[in-house]
């Protein structure tokens, strides 16, 4: 008897809906697609999308989009949460979230769990069906590959399994039992990197954690970058270009764009700020006084910076730098 | 004598089940401490994985993340989670080394959910790598702390499994034939498993402490060999060690 | 009038086929000449994709091999055979332009072998990435000579599918919903597809052919529809294009 | 009714074999393996051996270790042919070779075809199983994620399913048809690349082709680079690593390693030899006569090296370059 996960699948189209949309809907010619951070939420991060961020939770992750996400109110997100950690933690301070595929969630690693995190779950607001890091990213990666699904060799014998979507399945060749992950393909991935051009070529430093899978696996990429480049910067190193440019919907520059997470290479974690965070989270009323100042009082990104300071974003780099 | 804190003796003790040589998982907290310690003790070409795909790196000072710049410092490789996962897919990692809010006799691992997992009493942060790590690689060390509560018959969700229900269960699930938990380090001492049963065993108790110590504080019916060692506690070298790789106690304490 | 040759007739004739801002994977020879044509005319935003890895390359000088250097020359990213083949799975690749040593009225191509498979007449390349790219892509266009021999009824082995038995084959099969061949382009004519019987019908007759020509050297009933037109013969800005892309004359001769 | 291809499975061992073999013969160290191309061959490359080889056929090849295999006089190799040209062409015409998992084979791309690789499968020397580029790739990844198999949507339909060893598979999600892929581990890979340092680490420039998952499939991998470099090469910037070092068993130093095959960014191809060879390639008594002066006279590929010399070699980065 093969068994099945009893858990939602909470993003349900399929490789022939898929091949579809990017036959109608992704550009395949070199076009400029710089645009602001506003307008790119407004045209693609609706009420009840399927979002995925790139980076790891709280290591470059795009928090000009994530901010704006929570300043545009938008609601009933479901949300891919491979290490999730400040990024979705924000969106659900923000109550911009209904339900999350979890692999790692409402908690930030060494510094604990979060308090808002754990409240939204504890209290019903927010469902969870249960995955793991490699689940998902196979999941992802099946979808980048236009597969309905991956097989895999984790998940088995375990309740992660039982509260999961995928099913057991057997070998044609082997006859043993493997698991199969459904393909995951996000409405939006919003994705921070360290080098796009306009036309949306990225290059990312570091570990790719699945971003390379995600942005091809995705409906809508909205990118942002420490740096936009000359086109030159790919075509004279094509082995750089982490994900290629047709991949990616809108291109926005957005230096310091991970704050208050690590972007490896540029600048470390900011510590007190994410401290900060973590203790408004302890209840709401302090919780909407940290997004008041942070989010809501702030036109865009550039006023956050200011907020934050140049001499603290000058700290920051010594940190990364280990000066 | 020289004094120590337990988590420093944890961290000793669990360093010690690594081998040079071989290559190691490791989740974020004392597994990582674990780990450079190793490194910088009895097993210099130890090679670590970090989950968010960093390959071999040389971390200059203590993390916060597993997925952060620290852990990917003068790595010899940069992949992703799909990189390591495969690669552990294939056999090619020889310890996962966990942490887990709840282990059972059979080693299954809870970090997802305490009490009915769709109105939870604590929601944990939930497999992560875990349930891979611990699935794919061929030995999982377990990092828990020692008490009935968190040393249960059975875990209430299993989020990485063990030994799951005993003997052949692993396999008949799936899972990768010759691979499960290895050891259980706690703060009153170092288990490990037995062959025939699968399940937990002591192996030996921390300095000061007695077996009965331990029968008392776990919430199953642990096997007592007649052999039970006392762990070494850590050497003046292991402990200087320690204080370089967490020099502000962030983990280990001040 | 303009003197060109049959090849280069072919080149320009294929080359009309492709729209601007649209991904086309070309296999080795012709295909990649009227890649290149199109590009250089009325597709600038062309974008090529090579087997190997290359993407949207800006080639300098003719390749001798669609894996070559010259194949991944500024390209704005470099990846393998998979990357390229999962972008066309996933529906991003919009043309695939293939040659083939026979064709049949289904477009059905066989780059494989003549006479029995295990102990063959004449043993040809095999797939390549034919299959790949015609399996997985939206619309494919095929360069073949034009003889009875080259176009029979049915091909004696099926390299790459097109629409194999007719109607509603390719789906039953399992292939990806709304592909199939799109285009076929001889030394005689330019054909294209009946809508309901998925046969392969004439489009136009190249300049000086005649519509019996082409019927007698077709191996197969030919749909010959009404409105027969004459292919445009190549201009002086598309031969001067094709002497600049090809100057040796390795492809479209001297 | 679910189909299955005819062809035989040229290589048969499960991902429970492999993951046995990986723990028992891998180094996971970082250990000095440097060593000579003949110690390499005679150590790894037995009578039998399932071989893949990096590259596309004629460009980033490993010659010298080809010329070596020829040399040594090994036998009944079967060989992976995903755009197998110039590589399986000396190896067939050295009487290595009796089965071939082919892509494509026995044919130059624009240059046409190989009398000599024709021939061999025509007069039944050479077994052919057929399979498709991405096929191969797929294949080969299964096997690089410790796969059994991987699902894929080429290949159905066609008569080149019938003669390979894939099946007809019902999609666990969907219920789609789609081929299964057997996974692919060749006991031994040989793979030229741009730079490795004595680890087994490997950049390589340009596409990759497929020789990441490759050397990650493969039971044993033998690596022959323009240039080795010190671990810093990839320490200071680990995204360049296309082969990471616990993959490799044996590094050589060999420049111009992949001639008359071309190397991207180094040299061109040397047309005038490859013609030569075809030319050869027209009977057994020139093709032979092509080896004993190329291959069994010369005692490595120093001297062969010496015997194509240095203003050819010099001509043919000219080339590459443009100039």
């Amino acid at each position: 008897m093969l068994r099945k996960g009893q858990g939602e699948l909470l993003s349900s189209c399929t490789v022939d809906e898929i091949r579809d949309w990017n036959r109608k809907h992704k550009l395949r010619g070199l076009v400029d697609k710089v645009t602001t951070v506003s307008s790119a939420v407004e045209k693609y991060v609706k009420d009840g999308t399927y979002l995925a961020i790139g980076g790891f939770g709280h290591i470059r992750i795009s928090m000009p989009l994530i901010y704006e996400i929570v300043r545009q109110r938008v609601k009933h997100l479901r949300v891919s949460g491979h290490t999730a950690v400040h990024d979705l933690d924000v969106l659900i301070a923000g109550d911009c979230v209904d339900a999350v595929d979890v692999a790692y969630a409402f908690a930030y690693e060494t510094r604990g769990l979060s308090k808002n995190g754990r409240r939204a779950v504890e209290s019903g607001r927010i469902k969870c069906v249960e995955w793991t890091n490699a689940s998902l990213s196979w999941r992802i990666k099946a979808a980048a590959m236009g597969l309905p699904f991956l097989p895999a060799r984790n998940l088995l014998g375990s309740d992660t399994f039982e509260y999961s979507a995928a099913k057991e399945m057997e070998c044609p060749f082997t006859g043993q039992k493997l698991v199969a992950l459904p393909a995951l393909m996000p409405d939006v991935s919003i994705i921070h990197v360290h080098y796009a051009d306009k036309y949306g070529n990225c290059s990312i430093r570091g570990t790719t954690v699945k971003d390379d899978d995600l942005a091809k696996a995705s409906k809508r990429v909205i990118v942002t970058a420490e740096r936009i480049v000359p086109d030159t910067f790919f075509r004279d190193n094509p082995e750089r270009t982490t994900i290629p440019y047709f991949c990616v919907d809108a291109v926005i520059e957005a230096p310091h764009g991970s704050h208050p997470g690590n972007m490896p290479h540029e600048y470390y974690f900011d510590e007190s700020h994410i401290r900060g965070y973590l203790k408004a989270g302890a209840n709401e009323g302090s919780l909407q006084e940290y997004l008041d100042k942070w989010v809501y009082s702030v036109k865009d990104f550039d006023e956050y910076l200011d907020l934050v300071g140049s001499k603290k974003l000058k700290e920051l780099r010594q940190l990364e730098e280990l000066r | 004598m020289t004094s120590y804190t337990s988590i420093e003796l944890m961290a000793a003790v669990a360093s010690h089940q690594l081998e040079d040589g071989k290559i190691v998982g490791v989740g974020t907290g004392l597994p990582m401490i674990a780990g450079l310690l190793a490194q910088k003790t009895h097993a210099p070409n130890l090679i670590i994985f970090f989950e968010a795909g960093s390959i071999a790196p040389q971390v200059p000072t203590l993390p916060i993340s597993v997925g952060d710049s620290r852990c990917a410092h003068k790595a010899v490789a940069a992949t992703g989670l799909a990189g390591i996962m495969e690669t552990g897919q294939r056999g090619m990692i020889d310890y996962a080394f966990l942490g887990g809010a709840e282990v059972d006799m059979y080693g299954n691992i809870n970090s997802t959910v305490i009490g009915d997992h769709d109105s939870p009493k604590v929601r944990l942060p939930g497999s992560g790598g875990a349930n891979d790590f611990g699935s794919l690689s061929w030995r999982t060390i377990i990092i828990a702390r020692h008490d009935k509560a968190k040393l249960p018959e059975k875990v209430s969700f299993i989020t990485t499994p063990g030994y799951i229900e005993g003997p052949g269960a692993r396999e008949k699930a799936g899972l990768p034939k010759g691979t499960g938990p290895y050891k259980v380090i706690t703060n009153l001492a170092l288990m490990g498993f037995d062959e025939e049963t699968c399940r937990m065993k002591l192996i030996s108790v921390h300095p000061g402490v007695t077996v009965d110590q331990v029968k008392e504080n776990t919430g199953f019916d642990l096997i007592i060999p007649e052999d039970v060692s006392i762990s070494s506690a850590p050497t003046e070298e292991e402990l200087s060690a320690l204080r370089q790789i967490d020099p502000d106690g962030i983990i280990i304490g001040k």
